[in-house]
């Protein structure tokens, strides 16, 4: 059970992110048909086959640096409202790493809480208005509760993941007040968001590689 | 759904070569696939940069060219290309006059428009972005986030175009383009789905004695689904909504444009034009300038998007002045 | 099948009526029915007259203007007008210098063509007949009459209207116009049926999974029917079998078109036209020009028809002339 | 029943036509899908149409003019390929009839015999080839003989009916020479030509109208 996050704890954290999403894109793809344009599988196949291109690029045991590729790599993909979100979030990461080789629980929370906050420079989107931020912010929360709470790393990925997917399921019944399915009004309700569902598969991936 | 495609992970790459090899007199392929005219504007001008998804061919990349577009960044299909593309292109389009940055309000396109304009500025670029979000189906001019930009970029490419090859500053190839902007509005109605092209499986599902008013230009619903209405009648509940909209009165001119977006024939295009002039007629608006044409599709979905904006004499002059694009050429007779 | 129409009975007058309010700039309504250019060709020049059934828009119409047809004959859906109207455009369009008939190879369009012809002689009019005949699905070039006019006649309204601009004389025009269609092909494709739009009903069928070569551009099919096949693999056949037809070889120049036949979209055809441009490529044949458009219609019918044309300095030159129509523009640049 | 086709009959005949041919339009739009472009129906029913305002405009009583006004009131119908054949038909009969107030069987064969001949200027298709020849000719043939044999108009035209049934039906197996069926090659069997369907629906109208 990893209990800091290094280079190489990052990087199969990513590449568990990238075979998850790729293995369930079809899936993202229809529910992104609901109430959007369908693409959001296609998007994050896309973006997550930059992962790997990323690390490879980047300089063997730089965590930081590893994150900013990454972020960038996403930045660099037709990402419709994903590449964007995404990268921005690596990239907030990746400052809030600047300096260090590896993450303990606290840290880790920390790099969230700093990727959120530049995502949220981007976007108004709050919980409860049915995008990724759904799943997002529940899970930051929650890594940050189990640093708080003197968890571990892999336990803090658990809870985040716990929380990431109760969210997304949540997003359901929400009537969506950002992205393509803001204009169906009521009729967006009924599926699940595609990006926060998508979300909540990297927190799980993230999970399942640290566990 | 049928297409004639090869590997769905090739589309746009595909899709682009195929283009520049097509118009090879008009534009050509630059950089990481970024479209630019075959002979750039002469030095001292101001530069027209687009970008967003690919799939609405022949928008956005169609109308490079003299008069209208400089570079235009195509994405992935529906899906906005990222920052860093768009920064290269605001960096070779400049001659030296700055950049007019024409982004569509969609939630990827604006975030990275934002992205593009916060880097812009460290850099130090000379660049003005300006946002269409002329579809009324999203809510009132007062709350224009919720306004998509659909086809309206395309007629204000031509504006701001016109306005910059007249060798017109950025500050004023700006507030031209925005008076457009402020003056136009657009309302899509769908009759049969669109198909996503990587994935085959189509995005909506209409049934067969309905249609859709208020849709969006990838599929995404809108809201007024009804029975199907003919075209006389679609047209007038169409036009009403726009003349409210830009608020036109006797006396106004409009530019009144319909967008197939797919499957939609010429044939049905024209019939509802015969009734959007009526309609105007019997208010006393004059239509002064008109086109049906696909300028803005949404892959095989039969529908249309009609387009009207209110026009003065000096945005009539730039509808009227030449361009010289793969997509819209102007003789400017 | 779902379209904005009203009385199917009125489709034609009520499209014509839209199309000439949406393009007053370019071209009016005359007479019974014949659409002319709002602004005259100069006295003492060649006119170009054509005549076809509706159904196919933009063509034939909206190519009437300067550089390209005078008048035309729009007919019923998917029918050829009768000889009356015929004779009547015929006469409106001499300007003394002559009328150059432009006439697709298909059973009905014949007839009336033949019965103008007679009547014109008995009249002592001034005009020359010319026949498309391209379609390589119809059978070798040595049997013409088995040949269909298929898009060809598009590209030929250009040659030949440019050379009439020019001033040449009735025995030029029609020179220049036989020497392109003697070097022009055409191939049809079809993924989809059309439907009849005053019947509503769809002409053919077509299964999931099958594609068909050589189709008709009103639902005739061809006889070309085989599994739905790549953009790639589809492009090699056609282009093949025109390259054969016109007998291309390493060193020649040629004007290629991809003519979407309705729901088949740009994007597809940019991915086809890549292919062509590289088996051309590959031969030592240059592609000096292309484009890719709706030019000529079959309702919705998902396809496209493959132009190839043989071409020498003259004739590029006519291509490259100005032309001021409402569906294609060239600024003469 | 009538025995010569003074105008009177001949615009009953007419009328006869119309109503017969507009009340299965459909069915002949039908036929014309099956090989060519499915508007046999649509420009039947138009060339119809016409008849009637012919019928209003030709001056009362004088037949060659009334067969001359529907001969080109027919070619001035936007008629596809029925329009010509269809107009050079009855322009030929009114060439025939000129100078004569009725026709007798003898007569009114002879009438058909020169429209026939007008129809076979404008096309080169024989009988056999799937055209709407396979009913016009042997219905032209069954005049001749029916008024060679003595037999009376009404009878005449019977006969002329069941011919022009009988070839339309035998196109059925036959392969298209001429129009859009042409290209068609083999797949052009297995369907009636529908412009030999709609010539024997003229005649069995007439046939009907004289009896
Ligand atoms: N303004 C926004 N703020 C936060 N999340 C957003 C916003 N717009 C879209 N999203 C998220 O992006 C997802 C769609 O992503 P994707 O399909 O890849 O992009 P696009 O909508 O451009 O096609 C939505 O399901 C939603 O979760
Ligand atoms: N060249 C021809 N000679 C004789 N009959 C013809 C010829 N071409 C077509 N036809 C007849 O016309 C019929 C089709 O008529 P119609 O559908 O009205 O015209 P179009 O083929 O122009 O659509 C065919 O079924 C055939 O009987
Ligand atoms: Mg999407
Ligand atoms: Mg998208
Ligand atoms: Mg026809
Ligand atoms: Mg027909």
């Amino acid at each position: 059970m990893i209990q800091s996050i290094d280079y190489a704890a990052m990087v199969a954290l990513l590449r568990a992110a990238e075979t998850k999403v790729i293995d369930k894109h079809e899936w993202l793809g229809q529910l992104d048909a609901y109430a959007g344009d369908g693409d959001h599988g296609t998007t994050m196949k896309r973006a997550m086959g930059c992962i790997e291109t990323a690390i490879g690029a980047s300089a063997e045991g730089d965590l930081p640096a590893l994150l900013t590729d990454v972020g960038w790599a996403l930045l660099g993909v037709d990402g419709g409202s994903t590449g964007p979100l995404l990268g921005t979030l690596f990239n907030g990461l990746a400052e809030s790493a600047a300096g260090q080789s590896a993450l303990d629980a606290a840290a880790f929370a920390a790099a969230f809480e700093a990727g959120l906050a530049a995502v949220q420079r981007q976007t108004k989107a709050q919980p409860g208005d049915k995008t990724m931020m759904d799943a997002l912010v529940p899970a930051v929360q929650a890594l940050r509760s189990a640093a708080d709470g003197g968890l571990g790393v892999a336990e803090a990925l658990d809870n985040a993941a716990a929380a990431a997917e109760a969210g997304a399921v949540a997003t359901t019944d929400m009537q969506a007040k950002f992205g393509r399915a803001r204009n169906l009004g009521e009729r967006s309700k009924g599926s699940p968001d595609a990006g926060a569902t998508s979300m909540s598969l990297l927190f799980r991936a993230f999970a399942e590689a640290a566990a | 759904m049928k297409k004639f495609i090869n590997d769905p992970d090739n589309l746009v790459s595909e899709l682009l070569e195929g283009y520049a090899a097509a118009y090879a007199k008009k534009i050509k392929l630059e950089g990481n696939n970024l479209v630019v005219r075959a002979t750039p504007k002469a030095a001292g001008k101001v530069a027209i940069v687009t970008h967003g998804g690919s799939g609405h061919e022949p928008a956005l990349s169609g109308f490079v060219g003299e008069g209208m577009i400089d570079i235009s960044v195509p994405g992935e299909i529906f899906a906005a290309p990222g920052p860093p593309r768009v920064l290269d292109a605001i960096k070779r389009a400049d001659l030296g006059a700055g950049v007019l940055f024409v982004v569509l309000n969609h939630s990827g396109d604006v975030m990275t428009a934002n992205i593009v304009m916060e880097m812009a500025a460290k850099q130090g670029l000379n660049v003005k972005q300006i946002l269409t979000h002329e579809d009324v189906a999203g809510g009132p001019k007062s709350e224009p986030e919720n306004r998509r930009g659909l086809v309206g970029c395309v007629p204000l490419y031509k504006i701001a175009g016109a306005a910059a090859e007249e060798g017109r500053s950025l500050d004023e190839v700006l507030a031209v383009a925005e008076k457009f902007n402020d003056n136009m509005a657009t309302l899509a109605v769908a009759l049969t789905p669109a198909s996503h092209p990587s994935t085959g499986e189509f995005i909506f599902e209409l049934p067969e004695d309905e249609m859709e008013i208020g849709m969006g230009q990838h599929g995404e619903a809108g809201t007024g689904r009804m029975k199907l209405k003919s075209a006389d009648e679609t047209a007038e509940i169409m036009i009403n909504m726009l003349l409210a909209d830009i608020e036109a009165k006797a006396g106004d001119k409009l530019l009144v444009l319909l967008n197939g977006t797919g499957a939609t024939t010429l044939m049905e295009m024209f019939i509802v034009f015969r009734k959007v002039a009526q309609v105007c007629a019997e208010k006393g608006i004059e239509v002064v300038r008109g086109g049906c044409d696909e300028y803005l599709t949404v892959q095989e979905m039969a529908g249309f998007q009609m387009f009207a904006a209110k026009m003065d004499d000096e945005l009539i002059a730039l509808w009227d002045a030449p361009a010289d694009t793969p997509y819209l050429t102007v003789s400017g007779k």
